[in-house]
């Protein structure tokens, strides 16, 4: 039942009702043509049916708190509730964003050192905090690129490099940059076709976009022959930092050959991702793209005071790319995770991400699932295909997906990266347990038996949830987005 | 100290399975040469609670007991069922609902916070959230680049009198794909922008108007629309979703409504955390669903028949269409969609009306008698709705800068946006505001225009 | 799983331990013969799992935020939000029991103000607030009793007056306190036996205990007679407040006579139950009772201050009923929702929750349900009785309680009062819509036509919730209180 | 306003349905002489706004920067997950367990919880909680003399250094009952009981004994036990469930251990609060669980043989056996309970520990550096937990004056509990108090004792 649905024309949720009591004005009057002539439609209902209807919402969604969620790419670990808590201090939820800075020290502190801690672990000379997610890290580097070539005056630059594999926002980003897109073949191997990228760059190539490791959940091996192929074809190197959480502390992108990066606080920094956001996506630049990065940034005087540095200080800057200093709260959060973490923690994040999916993987091949790069080692993540299921049993990864689901475990990636065929891309997280691991392991074996014995359970699940699965096609061909309705029946 | 649950004999066991004997034997595909060592930088880990009485003492070291600073974020009263239910796990920890089954409480919330912002704008759908109302504005452009079948124009008209951060973050994105973006001057009496602008709406994509402006005050959203239709360009509405219950609402606008409304959705129950995360809401016409960035519920039924809610219209967006995408948009502002939601459940219609109404009488009250101070006036004539810029004899950011050290934040000094404005100070009142408040702000105002007045 | 099940030797939740650097002393080296042998076997577990495990477990809680909960006598209503936030400020959470009175006056001016609130709304001529909950104010209420008569010299006075539909705490509580009880029938209308109440009272009485309306879900209509008849006898009369959202800003029990009463804020005052408890009991006294109050309460000086009253300010009084001062929180809940709600907000509490249980009450009679007391106007509750149905269908009220679960409804009281068979006590709050009773209606029809056509469904009831029905008598029989086992097997 | 749903016309529809016309009428039964009025004392209601701005004041009205102030509540971290679960609405607004099939939550929960406790204490069960430690102490006086089959007798023989107001509180609720609390005086050097007390305990019902002691300082509980034991007394034991991490449970006391243990679970996740709600545990020896009151939850299992908890031994409780129950108590401290385990959850016996033994290491430091200052001087000799009474050399009451306008709570003026302790303050360190907080402490204290010497 929708909340609209709930609602009774006439009732009130009063406790919320402000008093308009002695404002010895004649309300809104002066307003005359401006005013609105009939109310909008929000729903009229108690504070407990919302609070009602909501909970009883939120018990329809799968979650961390809830479920094992080895979602593939999305880095689904523990967000300590110390950090949210730490971040939540009402000094900083009520400061406003243009608090001068004499009144802003202590929020300043915090951005200042966590620019400095994301410099030491990616290898960069600089950050900007300012991109609100992963992909608005994205256009930050990608327009800084463009930014450095035009300042060269290297106009002919008009091509972005993406591996095959790339994740969409990549070849979108480089779309919203004003670039052409590219594709690199991958080898059977997980790895960026050397030779098909050598064939590719030249002097319209801008620079080239990836991840390592790979979306494909191995390492590029050949990092240091890619790097040097496109810097030497005057190209400038992209790392998409989504996957930082498998080398945290263990190798950085700066030292790789990026030239520029953005992170996904909200997944290697352990953000809470809140049904779909907010995010933050910081992005790390080398000697080149230090003049272009966006604004505002944190800088310190010699006295030790921080202040906001902005076009006046960074007149390449790309620009702003939010009303204010993006997701700030975000930010605070990422600094709180840190320093409880401290240089240890974030080396040991890495490390037991990698132990976790080495250990998964093995095991899922024991219980006979087939790997997608059998020959390499894991990272944080690893793909599994059903390539054979699909053939053998008419059962594909979206069936097993959906059936995981029955059995209290959130469903891997589906069909990512696009290239091999009923994949899942799994990534345990480095915060699950070895008994959760198991725990998913095992029902992965029950359903390769259902597969073989009971095929049906698969390809109607889910069968404990809320729905079934839904009519998609209904959806987008009788497009219902929102309540019209303003009464129940 | 990580979150790591394993003991030393559980990462032994996995080790031996996997048949390595370190976790360091995991990174062999990584050459040599770039394994990197513990950077000097990075400090030791501390305690949870160490980590809250140092950020207890960072955000003491930031408190103000008094603010009238809005200029963009504006500082509601928040109902505690608010972020009581916008943190429970289940929607803080839950991913994007890609898998529809397992998140129907997202995907059915989702919906419901299109509706209300379809309705509150009067417009016909909305989309699940962009980043803030700044980037909303950008995609907003881009969108009406691509859905203006009649001026097929990179072209768009800007009133001069939007908040100009959000004018600059549409330069840096914008501009990226040839965007051109042209400025309307206000008016220099009422901040407003000009009805006679269809010289320069002639061939634009789109007219992007403010309502209220950045002066707090009210365009003239019905002339300007009806020019703008009648040029062939749409009309893009950035609008604050709390002064919607107030006044005519986008999709009223002129004979036949504004295109597309963006905003800021901060208002709606989210707190002004130093400038986010918040939330920038955007809807149109349903002819121009296809367009529109982000992502968007739709309602639908599963296979028993029984109502169920699913994301749709995926082809518009990165992960599907990746180069040919309406966005990069992919993570949003999912959370605060949550919290407003919320927020304007708990409000209602007339709820959200007595906000708003107690907001414009307060601002009114305010300029009234901080019109009392020798030297204080209304910079610009007009209504306003819960804001308005104020004429000192002074230089505005010198009376923050006083006001600031006494713990109260008496609004933005203009001069650092426009030079000719120094002496301007763009106020803002709440319904949070009381009498007493507002009467303590006249009177520190008076106070310190006087000694600045007496130190020159 | 027990969270000691998901233990593992050696693991930490390593973000809650606190650095002992730099403390410069031999630990506990100086605590010789007292240092623990052995450590105590708490669970341990990662932070993920902490979380992970008792928000599972949350999820197999009925409670108020997901379901319907009509549960006679207990007043199940919505516990505002706002309250607890107001309750809950970091100055308030943080302030010490024992901070210096000028440093208290933030928090005295409200239990100061919520003492006079109580005494307006009650008609008593004072408030103590330092019971714990309504059990701890029935003894605080009794204790006075005794103590008035002892102060009096009257010895003799041994035994208090129960009717027999009273609430348990009633007699236990008249036993805590030194009493013999003696138990006064009903009336088949509901009513006190007014000749059997006459012919108990005497020399030996120390006082009447009850509660009105009564815990038949009606108004005691001889109530002057009642209070007459004790008085004059030489007894007291005790106010069992746990019905007063009935009759709040209605019907004062000082007007009707009572010489002293609790109140159950976290029924009346909104407080959530919270599993079982936190409560808060306050007893407010009429003239005669005066002296006897339990210590601390609160009093104002002529400036203005206000100050702890305890046995110097009030040598006669009971003493003190708790280390410190009450449930103080619950306190500043109660007093923030007074606030909210005003004096006529509160008055309307009392018509709404009579109206909603009169219009309840019809609704099921017209489903085919049997009041208990049908010539009765029902008050904030009402009882029905299934005696019909246990007689012809072998179904009882016990079953269709757990059946009702099924509904996701919380089942209402079940066989209480005593005296009335296979009853079911039903209270609605003033908080529930009429969409919600409807629902609940139709539910119970829905019932009642399986208790003919498919009893089998009703008695193995319930089929949706985590478990089936319990075995209570192995519970009882097997004692197993506490987990033995150290680690999973 | 009333949290009330009812619109004019469903409450309209309702009425209709009784078949009466106005809300009143249903008051029909009630004697007109009865019906009320508004009192005149009561306000007008507030919205929620207005209610916190009011508390937000009256909150920080009392705001102390650093307390040192013990005396049976203890400022400890609490981690910041214990009341984000602890708050979810599935447990706060959850009634007691009476439905069990609808409470597996809570009835898990509350076995995980006297299973830690029973741990904690080494005893063998626990119940689910009373209203805190001093009433947990009355229903274990009560207890034990149900329970002590071998001296029949009504006489408590009480440690006189336990807390006074226990005492107090166990004055009040015993006696009514006819039990006598005699009270052991402690030995003038050390603060402790003297072992040769064997002629009080003779005949007696029970010895009770604290641990730690109001005065932060080790009884010799072994000693008291054995004597105890060997005058037919039962040993209930006053315990403070930190302190447990470190120092020896009750259950090992002696040479058979006490046979019941209270204590106030306050220091276990639940914040100072001006003094509740806390909760009071209670335990002891499998023998005597029979004769103890409140909630006991027992595991079994349902119909189908899996495993599930109910209340058990419901035939001691009121709602069952009225007047014949083992006590009155109903509603307890159900949700302290629910923080309380999940503190112990979170800490592990290493995380207790821990905050046992830096608490400790911190009472220790801050003595030695007190110590410095001319005048002042441990009380009491002997080793102590986290507590300790410092003897100074001017009124302990004009110090905690002193320094409370300052912002620091230094610890409890003894002077009104026993006047010849005047100069005498009960100072405590936690976890929570770093060096410089020590340090700081120290100046504050040495300063404040050279202020009041000066004047007089
Ligand atoms: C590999 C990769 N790149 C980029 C992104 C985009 O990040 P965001 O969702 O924060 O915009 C993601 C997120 O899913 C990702 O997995
Ligand atoms: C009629 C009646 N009296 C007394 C009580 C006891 O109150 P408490 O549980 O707060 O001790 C109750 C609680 O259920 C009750 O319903």
């Amino acid at each position: 039942m929708l909340i609209f649905e709930r609602s009774r024309s006439g009732r009130r949720a009063a406790a919320q009702h402000v008093s308009s009591k002695g404002l010895g004005l004649d309300l809104g009057d002066d307003l005359g043509e401006h005013l609105r002539h009939s109310p909008a439609g929000l729903p009229e209902v108690s504070e407990l049916e919302v609070v009602r209807h909501y909970t009883n919402l939120s018990a329809k969604n799968f979650a961390i708190d809830r479920q094992f969620y080895p979602l593939g790419s999305c880095t689904m670990k523990y967000n300590p509730r110390g950090a949210a808590a730490a971040a939540s201090q009402p000094g900083f939820l009520k400061r406003h964003p243009l608090a001068p800075e004499a009144q802003s020290q202590g929020y300043l502190a915090c951005l200042y050192e966590l620019q400095t801690y994301l410099q030491a672990l990616t290898g960069m000379k600089a950050v900007s905090l300012t991109p609100m997610a992963g992909a608005q890290g994205e256009f930050a580097g990608v327009a800084m690129i463009r930014a450095y070539h035009q300042k060269r005056g290297d106009h002919d630059r008009v091509e972005i490099l993406v591996p095959e594999a790339a994740h969409g926002t990549n070849p979108a980003t480089a779309v919203m940059c004003g670039f052409v897109v590219r594709e690199i073949p991958v080898t059977p191997e997980g790895d960026v076709d050397l030779a098909a990228l050598q064939a590719a760059v030249g002097p319209r190539t801008a620079g080239l976009m990836m991840t390592n490791p790979s979306t494909c959940g191995v390492f590029e091996r050949q990092i240091a022959a890619i790097a040097e192929t496109v810097h030497e074809a005057g190209g400038l190197l992209y790392y998409d930092g989504a996957n930082l959480n498998a080398i945290l502390g263990k190798v950085r992108p700066g030292d790789m050959g990026f030239d520029v990066l953005h992170m996904n606080l909200h997944k290697t920094f352990a953000t809470p991702h809140g049904g779909g956001g907010p995010g933050s996506g910081p992005v790390g630049v080398g000697e080149r793209l230090l003049p272009f990065l966006p604004t505002p940034t944190v800088g310190q005087t010699e006295s030790g005071t921080f202040r906001w540095l902005d076009k006046r200080d960074l007149p390449d800057t790309i620009g702003r790319l939010s009303g204010f200093m993006g997701n700030a709260g975000i930010l605070l959060r990422a600094y709180a995770y840190a320093r409880l973490l401290g240089g240890e923690g974030m080396q040991r994040v890495g490390a037991y991400a990698t132990l976790n999916a080495n250990y998964m993987a093995k095991r899922l091949t024991e219980a006979g699932f087939d790997l997608a790069y059998p020959t390499r080692r894991a990272t944080h993540e690893f793909i599994i295909t059903l390539a054979k299921q699909a053939k053998h049993h008419h059962v594909t990864a979206m069936d097993v997906a959906k059936r995981l689901l029955d059995y209290g475990v959130h469903a891997p990636t589906t069909y990512f990266p696009l290239l091999v065929p009923e994949c899942l891309l799994i990534e345990p997280t480095e915060t699950e347990s070895k008994a959760e691991i198991d725990g998913f392991v095992a029902a992965m074996a029950a359903i390769a038996d259902e597969i073989v014995n009971t095929p049906d359970q698969v390809t109607s699940a889910p069968h404990t949830l809320p729905v079934t699965r839904l009519d998609d096609v209904k959806a987008a061909r009788d497009l219902d987005l929102a309540w019209l309705k303003t009464q129940p029946a | 100290m990580p979150f790591i649950p394993h003991t030393d004999a559980e990462r032994d066991e996995m080790l031996e399975a996997i048949g390595v004997t370190t976790i360091d034997a995991l990174f062999d595909e990584v050459p040599m040469s770039l394994r990197a060592s513990l950077p000097p930088e990075m400090p030791e880990g501390i305690s949870e609670m160490a980590l809250m009485q140092l950020m207890q003492r960072r955000a003491k070291q930031d408190e103000m007991s008094l603010s009238f600073l809005g200029a963009g974020a504006y500082e509601h009263h928040i109902p505690a069922a608010v972020w009581d239910l916008t943190n429970r796990g289940e929607f803080l920890t839950a991913y994007t609902p890609y898998q529809a089954e397992a998140s129907q409480g997202t995907l059915q919330l989702i919906y419901e916070f299109q509706t209300m912002i379809a309705r509150l704008t009067a417009l016909d759908v909305a989309n699940a959230s962009v980043y803030d109302g700044a980037t909303a504005l950008a995609e907003a452009m881009l969108m009406a680049v691509r859905a203006n079948k009649t001026n097929k124009s990179k072209r768009i008209v800007v009133a001069g009198n939007l908040n100009p951060h959000y004018i600059a973050v549409c330069e840096a994105i914008v501009s990226n794909q040839g965007l051109v973006l042209e400025v309307l001057e206000p008016d220099e009496q009422t901040g407003t922008i000009p009805t006679d602008c269809a010289p320069q709406l002639s061939e634009a994509a789109a007219l992007v108007v403010s309502y209220p402006n950045f002066f707090g005050g009210l365009d003239p959203v019905d002339a300007l629309t009806d020019a703008a239709a009648a040029a062939g360009a749409l009309v893009i509405g950035v609008v604050n979703p709390t002064a919607l219950a107030l006044l005519k609402p986008p999709g009223q606008w002129g004979a036949s409504g504004a295109d597309i409304a963006v905003g800021e959705g901060q208002p709606l129950g989210i707190p002004l955390a130093s400038g986010g995360p918040y939330l920038g809401f955007m809807c149109c016409r349903k002819a121009y669903v296809r367009q529109m960035p982000g992502r968007i519920i739709g309602r639908t039924v599963d296979q028993t028949g029984q109502p169920g809610y699913a994301l749709t219209l995926q082809a518009r967006e990165q992960h599907i269409r990746r180069g040919k995408a309406t966005s990069n948009i992919c993570t949003n502002q999912g959370l605060l969609v949550t919290a407003a939601t919320l927020y304007l459940s708990l409000l209602g219609d007339e709820g959200l009306r007595q906000v708003a109404l107690k907001s414009h009488a307060g601002i009114n009250q305010l300029v009234a008698a901080a019109g009392q101070i020798e030297g204080v006036s209304r910079r610009f004539s007009g209504p306003v709705f819960h804001e308005q810029v104020l004429q000192l004899p002074v230089p505005a950011a010198d009376v923050v800068n006083l006001m600031a050290n006494e713990g109260i934040l008496p609004g933005l000094a203009l001069g650092a946006l426009w030079a000719p404005m120094a002496n301007c100070l763009l106020v803002n009142v709440t319904e949070t505001k009381t009498s007493d408040d507002i009467d303590h702000f006249v009177t520190h105002l008076a106070n310190a225009i006087e000694a600045i007045k007496s130190t020159c």
